[in-house]
């Protein structure tokens, strides 16, 4: 019981801090790459249970992120019902479809699924461009600026952070659950290999539907935050291939299988694309070019993202690391 | 396990402060800064970076005559190659850079984002070339745009088959078969259905409206349904590379139309032309004004064709970056009427501003209306290919040739 | 009789998808590894012939030889620096690793040759031959026809000869034919390079049909998937059948149903196939579970 | 009886791997399946582990008819296997791999890991526990099969050749465990190469032969029986 005490201590801190963040971050920009970076750790971490623990490498987890932010929308704007409501539909809607897309794929293996999937979110976007007077397809949702609780909106950028917050440390505890329970080993145990799984009584399909379900719910409600923050998004932004890579991409880099790998990965890559997209001005494609090298280095050389290489920091080396740490605290808070 | 999240929680820390470390950037006193968000990266590069150049050109020009009472005008870029980018982009210029008049877009989506953000932080949004007329329907107080809407558009496509089409083919306009054809993106969704709706008002039967997706690389289906169709006037709503498919697979299947009214996205380039040759000549092009116009009625354009060939050694691509010049301009009048970067004074002296028709180099006057911030007194102009030069033929105004419909 | 020429559309369409499918199904089918950056080399072959013609005058036809030249060698620089040393990670990583270099090799596309779209102009490149009402485009009977016997020429290189059997036998079954002598890493390249000399040669034919850009190979990567799977992994003839197919529903559903939808329509049944015969329709019925590419 | 299998048959094809093989197990026996290789011993296991479907023939176990049914069900019911070819869970440790097993009859993950933790000790893996699975040695992973399939406390094991592979030293230490597992009141059935560890433990023997069952018995009668020799050593031989 120890260890879970010990460790918890620690988590009370890194919430405490991420907690008194806005207070210390003022400038709408930081805050608004926080919420982006909570959000995509968020998504990260959702799809790291089917993808990460499960092993079942999807590219279509847009599909659900779409799928919530439209199904939120469309019902406040056409029905008035508030968004608060609508992340429960959105959270249904999405594990609908995980369950109508999971139950044909999963029979498929490796590469078969992953292409399974990017056609099912190809199919998706088309019908959605295609049925402009349900989704006003290439038009857009535009969400009118009306602040207040009961609509989801806020002036304020740090409200959006602690929702998001709220919306990460749920995942998280998620994760946390799924990482210390049976559903996690079995589902470590599918990944490995799924034949020999099977003979230790293990319903595979069934096991592979709870991660697909737990995954497609999260990344649901995760899209009504966007649409909520964003307030404005059109099939081209919620239903993209690019959207379900760059999620993926962040739970590799930071370490597929791992509860806190997610959010290591989204640490490293929001930042680095803010911070890519506006420089090198001068010349136009040069930043996503590095994008794409820095994308081929790590996948290389780190296949298992980060989180393996920094558990093997010798003990020494993190020693020293503590003292830095403290050093740095006081030099934010400007 | 509890020593690594310690250098977690030290990763992110320091990430942020690199971010922060920027923050001294904006507002220093000799500069008037002004946020410019186009697509430079990404599909729609090609025309988001020529329409960016017509607003260097501008600033350019005028930091040469000495600036505004002194001061140069800085343009601070930002690469938004799509909706979340532009929602990026505008909040680090917004809140990063203190930036508090921005520039755009070319793209209706990407202007409709960053217009989003500007106007939750009552920054300026001047939009000087995307078309959805959705931008300035929303009636946003710190949302301005020169350019023609979408809405204008098929104002002319109409006009155009009123006055010159129904004469030239001898038809009465009721009997005028129109067919539409766009690609599926805002751009093309929304001045096919602004055609589509004003068109069924004024009568006129339009036998097909096809949608397809802009990165489509077979048109064979649409020429196909085309031929079934066979109208006198095709309405094409396209970007380049479905424009060159269009065109090309239409000779190949022995699709003929009298009438082809084309758009900016993608029948105006010199690249069009060298693609399709010869089988460009007839095509006409609903758009921002060309090169090949009545000079009088456009004053400074032969400045600026200069001006961009000494910077860019290159003639310009299309009239994106002409109308983004004038845009640009008006917007630099304005700034030097006010004398700082203050959206509320910037808007208030923009309602004010007026210009006539034919004394700016595009030959718009400028009259923002000023509920929804919308230029009326701007226009898109008819040119059509003839020996593969693009020249302005209708209205009468600006035009240098007569519009030639054969009715073969 | 639309109906008729949307038959004739639909296989010269399907003979342009077979040309570009046929190199990656090489590639997936013995290196087994999905290639994101396809649609790229397609891209980068198409700028090459662009080059020779606009420097020298060469007609893509011409040039092409000189393109497969090229497109062989880029595939075994790609193959021995970007994916050798990632041979063994999970699936997850050959993926990444080739979609960076697709981001990575547009954008250099984007700095060095700017977006401008090139074009060929060349005089066969509109000739039509017309049967009565029915018309059929020069160039692309031309890729057709190029399609069709790059087919019988890659069935009998892998059938008769010894390098192609070496090639098929690492395609089954990797390990074994290690044991047996064959010189894995070197057929990877070999595999990698024809792979990619099959794109040059589609990029000289696609030339005077499309026009260049930076991204013009996100247009055409997905569709050379759906063919390649469709058609049955690493059989020779599957990516031939396969791009007719899909060139077939593209252009039906187009007429028939809505031109927005004709790209839904062939994922959709891409799906349907890849659920109820994932090793593809013409591939050697091989036990369709496992043919996973673990 | 704990086991029967009757007239079980599998055709791939035009092949008949197994052929009509009928026999049952009691209670706390442990039966030997010998033969030579290709003979269907495995497929046999597919078979009544669920991991392939029968073409024909029935398998009742604890007097209920599991035939065909999904492995996982049937692992539930009472049967563990290992594998011939060892399938460890290679990116996970060994302790991680033998909880896997333990979930199956355990409620909580604490449960899990302590079972896993004793089923270590049994087959003296619990010095590795935390080495990850493609690390081990063959003999240490023929040992983590083991543990796996006991870890789902299997009233009926079934064991191929867990023995093949290991060096005498090796083998010796495996015996006693094998015998632990009968007082602890699993069945076995075992298939193994090894004559010296199949006539030493083994309470009765089938052998198999082209998919057929071509004897029964205990050890002595099979080590004389006439067609096994013939079948094991070819005709000269046997008239030898």
């Amino acid at each position: 019981m120890m260890h879970i005490i010990k460790k918890n201590k620690f988590l009370l801190l890194l919430g405490i801090v991420a907690l008194l963040l806005p207070l210390f971050v003022h400038s709408k920009f930081h805050l608004n790459t926080l919420i982006l970076l909570l959000l995509f750790a968020t998504i990260a971490g959702a799809w790291n249970i089917l993808g990460g623990y499960g092993g079942q490498l999807s590219l279509g987890h847009t599909i659900f992120f779409g799928l919530g932010a439209y199904t939120s929308s469309l019902l406040y704007l056409n029905y008035g019902t508030s968004p608060w409501i609508g992340l429960i539909a959105a959270a249904a809607i999405s594990i609908a479809a995980g369950i109508f897309i999971g139950w044909p794929t999963f029979r498929l293996k490796g590469p078969y699924f992953t292409l399974a999937t990017i056609a099912f979110a190809e199919v998706i976007r088309l019908l959605c461009l295609y049925w402009r007077d349900l989704t006003k397809g290439s038009m857009g949702i535009n969400i009118r600026f009306e602040p207040g609780l009961s609509n989801l909106i806020f002036r304020e950028y740090s409200s959006y952070y602690y929702f998001a917050l709220v919306l990460f440390l749920i995942s998280l505890a998620i994760v946390y659950w799924v990482d210390r329970t049976r559903v996690g080993y079995y589902l470590k145990a599918i990944r490995e290999d799924e034949d020999s799984a099977e003979t230790l009584g293990i319903n595979v399909t069934k096991y592979k539907m709870i991660a697909m379900v737990i995954s497609a719910g999260l990344t649901g409600v995760a899209g009504v935050l966007y649409a909520q923050f964003m307030l404005f998004f059109e099939p081209e932004s919620v239903f993209n291939l690019n959207f379900s890579i760059e999620i993926a991409l962040i739970a590799i880099v930071g370490g597929m299988g791992t509860v806190y790998g997610p959010l290591l990965g989204a640490a490293i890559i929001v930042p680095l694309n803010e911070i890519l997209r506006s420089s090198f001005p001068a010349l136009s494609g040069m930043n996503y070019f590095i994008y794409g090298i820095v994308l081929v280095l790590i996948v290389s050389f780190m296949p298992n993202g980060l989180m393996p290489v920094l558990k093997r920091i010798p003990k020494k080396f993190k020693s020293r690391k503590k003292v830095q740490v403290s050093g740095s605290r006081k030099k934010t808070a400007s | 396990m509890k020593k690594f999240l310690m250098f977690l929680m030290a990763a992110m820390l320091i990430v942020l402060t690199a971010c922060g470390g920027k923050e001294a950037g904006g507002g220093d006193s000799d500069t008037l800064e002004i946020g410019a968000l186009f697509p430079l990266s990404g599909d729609l590069a090609l025309l988001g970076e020529e329409s960016f150049r017509g607003a260097e050109l501008a600033v350019e020009e005028i930091n040469k005559n000495g600036g505004i009472d002194g001061k140069k005008v800085k343009l601070v870029k930002g690469d938004a190659t799509d909706a979340d980018a532009a929602q990026a982009e505008a909040n680090r210029l917004v809140n990063q850079e203190n930036i508090k008049a921005i520039v755009g877009s070319f793209s209706s989506s990407i202007s409709f984002a960053a217009s989003e953000v500007a106007e939750r932080n009552s920054v300026l949004y001047w939009e000087l070339g995307a078309v959805s007329d959705s931008i300035t329907d929303r009636k946003y107080k710190y949302v301005l745009r020169t350019n023609p809407p979408a809405s204008y558009f098929s104002k002319v496509h109409v006009d155009f088959i009123n006055d010159v089409v129904a004469e030239k083919l001898g038809k009465n306009v009721k009997d005028i078969k129109v067919a539409i054809t766009h690609e599926d993106s805002s751009y093309g969704t929304t001045i096919a259905e602004e055609a589509k709706k004003l068109a069924e008002k004024e009568g006129i039967n339009v036998v097909s409206v096809q949608g397809y997706s802009a990165g489509t690389n077979d048109l064979s289906s649409v020429v196909l349904n085309l031929k079934k169709a066979a109208p006198d006037v095709l309405i094409a709503v396209s970007y380049m590379n479905d424009a060159i498919l269009l065109t090309r697979q239409s000779a190949e299947l022995g699709f003929k139309v009298p009438v082809f009214l084309g758009s900016g996205g993608g029948h105006t380039m010199a690249d069009f032309q060298e693609a399709v040759g010869d089988k460009a000549d007839g095509i006409f092009d609903v758009d921002f004004p060309q090169y090949s116009i009545n000079r009088e009625f456009t004053p400074g354009m032969d400045e600026f064709l200069k001006m961009y060939k000494d910077k860019y050694s290159k003639d310009p691509r299309s009239g994106h970056s002409l109308s983004n010049y004038m845009g640009m301009k008006v917007v630099l009048d304005v700034l030097a009427e006010v004398g700082e970067v203050d959206p509320d004074k910037l808007k208030d002296a923009a309602l004010k501003y007026k210009a006539e028709a034919g004394k700016t180099s595009t030959g718009w006057g400028v009259e923002f209306n000023p509920e929804n911030g919308q230029n009326t007194k701007s226009e898109p102009y008819v040119h059509q290919w003839i020996n593969g030069e693009l020249i302005t033929v209708w209205p009468k105004k600006v035009s240098l040739e007569e519009p030639q419909i054969s009715n073969k | 009789m639309t109906l008729l020429q949307t038959l004739i559309s639909g296989l010269l369409l399907g003979g342009i998808y077979s040309l570009i499918s046929m190199g990656l199904n090489l590639i997936l089918g013995v290196v087994r590894i999905i290639n994101f950056a396809h649609g790229e080399l397609l891209m980068i072959a198409m700028y090459i012939s662009f080059l020779f013609y606009s420097t020298m005058g060469l007609d893509p036809y011409v040039s092409a030889i000189l393109v497969i030249a090229c497109l062989f060698l880029l595939g075994i620089i790609t193959q021995r620096f970007l994916i050798q040393p990632i041979l063994d990670t999970p699936a997850s990583t050959k993926i990444f690793a080739t979609l960076g270099l697709s981001i990575a090799l547009q954008n250099l596309a984007l700095m060095t040759l700017s977006a401008d779209h090139f074009s060929v102009r060349t005089s066969y490149q509109s000739d039509v031959i017309n049967i009565g009402e029915l018309a059929i485009s020069i160039p692309r009977l031309i890729a057709f026809i190029v399609a069709i016997s790059v087919a019988v020429l890659l069935y009998l290189f892998l059938k008769k000869t010894m390098t192609g059997k070496a090639i098929r036998a690492v395609a089954m079954q990797r390990q074994a034919a290690y044991l047996m002598g064959v010189n894995v890493k070197k057929i990877y390249l070999l595999a990698f390079g024809i792979g990619s000399a099959l794109v040059g040669l589609a990029g000289a034919m696609l030339m005077p049909i499309y026009s260049v850009y930076p991204t013009l190979g996100t247009t055409f990567v997905l569709i050379a998937f759906v063919v390649v799977v469709l058609g049955g992994m690493g059989s020779m003839f599957g990516a031939f059948f396969g791009g007719l197919i899909i060139g077939l529903v593209e252009a039906l559903s187009g007429v028939l149903l809505d031109t927005g939808l004709k790209e839904a329509v062939y994922f959709a049944i891409f799906i349907l196939v890849l659920l109820f015969r994932p090793s593809g329709i013409f591939s050697l019925g091989k036990g369709a579970e496992e043919v996973g590419l673990k | 009886m704990i086991i029967q299998v009757k007239e079980v048959a599998k055709q791939f094809g035009g092949l008949r791997a197994v052929n009509n093989v009928s026999f049952d197990v009691n209670s706390k026996e442990i039966l030997g399946i010998i033969g030579p290789n290709g003979a269907g011993k495995t497929t046999l296991f597919n078979l009544i582990s669920g991991s392939l479907p029968v073409t024909s023939g029935t398998v009742t176990f604890n007097g209920e008819d599991i035939t065909s049914q999904k492995p996982f069900v049937i692992c539930k019911k009472g049967i563990g296997r290992t594998y011939q070819v060892v399938k460890p869970f290679g990116g996970i440790t060994v302790l991680e791999n033998v909880m896997v097993g333990a979930f199956n009859k355990a409620s909580s993950t604490k449960e899990a890991r302590e079972y896993a933790l004793e089923i270590l000790k049994k087959v003296g893996l619990d010095k590795k526990k935390d080495q990850i699975g493609n690390s081990l040695t063959i003999a240490d992973k023929k040992r983590l099969e083991v543990a796996k399939a006991l870890a789902t406390q299997p009233k009926l094991l079934l064991l191929d050749e867990v023995m093949a592979g290991l060096n005498p030293s090796e083998v010796k230490e495996m015996l006693p465990i094998i015998r632990g597992l009968r007082e602890s009141g699993i069945t076995i059935i075992i298939i193994e190469h090894i004559m010296e560890v199949i006539m030493s433990v083994c309470d009765r023997i089938v052998v198999i032969h082209h998919g057929e069952k071509i004897a029964e018995g205990t050890p002595k009668e099979i080590a004389n029986n006439e067609e096994v020799i013939k079948a094991y050593f070819g005709e000269e031989v046997s008239h030898a």
